[in-house]
């Protein structure tokens, strides 16, 4: 196991690592921006750096100050969390050249992971199943011949987009032709690449993925679904273990397509394989997350298993610690953002925090880096806390997250809990009916097309 | 009336939660100065009138846990008289006076400087980057040891900017 | 399921309620002392009402008040939690004289067990084993000839005793003179009733503890023992679930006893029973817990059974939600209690608590109505959390419980947390070698023989 | 110079929650003046110089999730003028104004009141307790409906004591 390892993030994912750290005896670097220097990563962490001033690009985005942290303290590895630099193959491949561990896979599968199109070619490959699209498509011609074969509504996405950028939906041949240069020059200044293929849009689908993990040995397992549907404008706002939808059949092909995902590429470390699931129980690919998840204390709540301790002991050149047979599912979990933001408008809402009182009690679990008297800085994610509750069966799950949602007292700022009761006591929610569609009940229009893939853990990458 | 012992701490508190580097109170019969050094604790420095005796220890402003504060002697860190020019390093790096282990260093204390000479190298990723001074002046501390490492806004020298 | 209830109680139980309620979508009344005014509880229940000043006898001790509370709210039951009216026979008969159904066992079935003298003839009638000793000692001859059939050292100890009162080692006939006096004295003074009798004293034994749960349909589980042998002074300062000197034989042989006991009395709803285990795995019963113990989330945190939702569900007339054979044991539980106490002498610190930052992760549960700004009173137990961890393994459990511990803020008060700290350290303690002198490598001289039953959340119940 | 906004903000949070019923500050041009009502939320009564309209709102104390607190009207419920006694309840229970429901009130607002004499009855656990006054006085305010219930310690009558 390592002695010293550097962790390039902030926040609660930044405290999680260091917990895991501290269970396995390795030391911890924390690296801070000028505006985090109060910050608990910073209190609880062995040693600290300051690497920048507040924005992001000039600190936790700058791999020069980040490198030469874990130089000057002597760190062997570096866990990137998510966000920031934990999808950039190019900051992986320093951490390499420069004899870091980077903890998470090879550059080389994050950078084909991270290229839409390759990571399609390469599950074709595999047979995997992927959403019906076309190749890249450059000129109106191609983009309407290959359109006449998907058949419409379809989405036009860039190669490199994120985040719900780089996307749109169109539903005729005239709106192709619309917005094909427009989603062009869009990507192209915001991705540095105009490269943009299609794809078939769903009606009514799921967000459904699973979590993988593997070794440097060749050993993979997953270790079950998470249900993500429910997403505002891409962004999930409540994740859970099972899904509702699945049964142990469908369980079982969705599990084994990830595997031979992962497979296929030689996976190592963390990994989410996500998919598109329809009504007709038939699934498709969609993209596959090379790095730790936000919602992944989901699988933590039914699994037993702590997967941060399991990325580092990975990472350090040890086999898995469980055969496929050791994992079982034990009751449902289910996890809830809390970001400080409007629960109406979902504008971002920073400001200081001046009482702060997590609940407690039996099968809930908080992460989250906040205090009472703690700045809710303007400058980085508005997530301040995730809660999760663990229960026998979806009802206790759901229950137990309602007063737990109730008894959190944050004050000094607004935060998203309202919109998150709102969802936990509807009738479908409750049901489990419900699709990446269910938001736009609480909402007037949506922006873009609801649906699929949500990023909001990952962070465009600058070239640098 | 002098202040209470509760109130004392809760100012020290305060201004430890702060990032003040110096609080000075003469209020009604109490006085209080509190000082922070280099390396991030406080020191309390001179409490007067009502405050016990008890108080008057440092208070590191560390968690449970946290890395130990390495005290700094007050000597080695004055904090800065009012017209004292800071230098602070633009990088992440290790800190070196001289260009090369033979050569000689750069700056000593009472060099006389000008803007844009060169006053020490901070390596990061293996490229030595020439820190330059953005004044003229005289070099009145050399807060790094060579070879030891920096922060990014960490002080490396401070200057008394010559009068214009 | 009841509509109302009501909590005779304070602090983190009575809150450990609140959360059960709110669960099954049961309405709560708190009541509280004018000292408690601003107590979690009373702000996180659904009506609260005052019932007397700070002293506990003029509060939580009054059945007038507490029953008037009852009566003006329209509550239908009373959970007592722990401590306080928790085993007083006579508030349990006023409860359900009043029409108030009270959340634990019967009210003869609390009387017989709070008597040692009576649940001792009860174990044996079942042919329970208890530990060896007398009848009632009255006079010095009848004790030195039972004590000559019994063998020194032995305790005399008071029928009414707890809490380390009424309870003397002696190891010859000489002392059993000298003190036979003093503890009748004693016993009289603090228990109205001078009754003692003689108990061999064990060296070297284990305080081990099984869960039991009965229906008031004829149903009867036991949920696994929990380990308390690590206390001082008769306080228990961490408990686990296994015990590290069980295995399944010794499990299987030791449940089957407390399920024999419990069903001697018919027993319906949460109790304890506690056995003294010796080297030679022999093992007494010692007493009987009538009611939910301050430990019973580590039960929770092997079982995934929620026992407080469980009670309420039993007093409200249901089944048992589980057979035997649904419950099983997952991992390792282990809690330890913070309690504002000079973790040298053990003197309660009350104050206030200026900052308070409890630790977040997997594998941990905090159960506390403590926070930033509070007041610890001088008034009641000190006791001011419960950290629980749960890993896979002992060895897991004890390191997340330590980086818990080592990152629980807690500032203006001293805490029991460096103690606590002490013995996750101690390689005796990792290593599962201990019994219930462990604590006295810690102390210069124990002024109570150390062993057996702790009775730290049980308090003494004034005649009303 | 008069405080901030900010500044007015911290104090307020912090007075509600202390448990100080007045809080009086004149300071370099500000004037702040809270006062807390007998439910136990904040009123800015005076809030003048530097701060807003904007902050002139009571300020509620209470947790998510706790019972709504139930405004008493300022008329209804007047603050005690200092020279009002209170008779409060000893006891948990019903409040009854007279000895049984067709029987006269013991006390009407205006009743002139001797030590010892009966005021109402709280019954609790089905036994009727008689209160006394314990002062000579005329009663000024009732506070209790007949028939609603009672904490131990609510203020049940305000009485004006007879001058000596």
């Amino acid at each position: 196991m390592f002695k010293k390892i550097l962790i390039a993030n902030r926040g609660e994912i930044a405290l999680r690592i260091i917990w895991a750290c501290r269970e396995l005896g390795v030391r911890t670097v924390a690296v801070h921006s000028e505006a985090d220097a109060d910050s608990l990563h910073v209190k609880f962490a062995d040693e600290e750096v300051c690497i920048g001033p507040a924005r992001a690009t000039e600190s936790y985005l700058n791999i020069s100050a980040i490198i030469s942290a874990a130089e000057i303290t002597g760190a062997e590895a570096i866990h990137p969390g998510y966000g920031f630099l934990a999808e950039s193959a190019h900051f992986a491949e320093v951490c390499h050249a420069c004899n870091l561990k980077f903890i998470g896979p090879d550059p080389e599968v994050i950078r084909m992971m991270g290229d839409k199109a390759r990571a399609r070619a390469a599950m074709d490959a595999a047979h995997v199943a992927t959403v019906p699209g076309s190749g890249l498509v450059d000129t109106e011609e191609e983009a309407e011949s290959a359109a006449e074969k998907i058949g419409y509504p379809l989405l036009i996405k860039a190669t490199a987009g994120g985040g719900g950028k780089g996307l749109r939906l169109v539903t005729s041949r005239q709106e192709l032709r619309r917005f094909l240069p427009q989603v062009k020059a869009e990507a192209g200044a915001a991705f540095s690449s105009d490269a943009v293929y299609l794809e078939k849009y769903l009606v009514g689908t799921r967000h459904v993925e699973f979590q993988v993990f593997g070794d440097e040995h060749g050993n993979l397992v997953h270790m079950g679904e998470r249900e993500c549907s429910i997403q505002r404008r891409h962004q999930k706002l409540l994740e859970e273990s099972p899904s509702p939808a699945l049964d142990d059949v469908l369980r079982a092909r969705m599990a084994a397509a990830a595997l031979k995902a992962a497979n296929a590429v030689g996976y190592a470390n963390a990994g989410t394989v996500e998919f598109l699931l329809d009504k007709n129980k038939d699934f498709y690919f969609i993209e596959m997350n090379t790095r730790i998840q936000v919602e992944h204390p989901v699988t933590e709540g039914v699994t037993g298993i702590d997967l941060v301790k399991e990325q580092l002991q990975v990472a350090a050149g040890e086999k898995l610690s469980m055969k496929q047979s050791d994992i079982v599912m034990h009751g449902h979990a289910m996890e809830c953002r809390v970001n400080a933001e409007d629960p109406v408008t979902f504008r971002p809402c920073p400001g200081r925090i001046t009482a702060f009182h997590v609940p407690g009690g039996p099968g809930l679990r908080v992460d989250t880096a906040a205090h009472a008297d703690c700045l809710v800085s303007p400058y980085y994610d508005s997530m301040i806390a995730k809660v999760i509750s663990r229960g026998n069966n979806r009802a206790e799950a759901i229950s137990r997250m309602r007063r737990a949602l109730e008894s959190f007292i944050i004050e000094g700022i607004k935060t998203t809990i309202p919109a998150q009761l709102r969802i936990l006591t509807d009738p479908d929610f409750i049901a489990g009916n419900f699709d990446t569609g269910f938001m736009t009940r609480y909402q007037d229009k949506p922006a873009t097309p609801p649906g699929e893939a949500s990023d909001s853990d990952r962070t465009a990458v600058p070239a640098v | 009336m002098p202040l209470s012992l509760k109130e004392i701490h809760d100012l020290i508190e305060r201004i430890s939660r702060s990032d003040f580097s110096c609080f000075e109170l003469d209020h009604d019969g109490t006085k209080l100065k509190l000082e922070r050094r280099s390396d991030g604790a406080m020191q309390i420095v001179a409490p007067v009138g009502a405050a016990p005796a008890a108080v008057a220890v440092p208070v590191a402003v560390t968690a449970p846990g946290a890395a130990p504060v390495n005290p700094v002697p007050v000597q080695a860190a004055p904090a800065p008289a009012e017209d004292l020019h800071e230098v602070k390093s633009p990088i992440v790096g290790t800190f070196y006076r001289s260009p090369s282990p033979k050569a000689d260093v750069f700056v000593e204390t009472g060099s006389r400087i000008k803007a844009g000479q060169t006053l020490c190298i901070v390596e990061a990723m293996k490229l030595m980057n020439e820190i330059e001074c953005d004044v003229d002046g005289e070099i009145v501390d050399i807060l790094i040891a060579n070879g030891q490492p920096v922060e990014y806004g960490e002080v490396l020298f401070r200057l008394r900017i010559n009068a214009a």
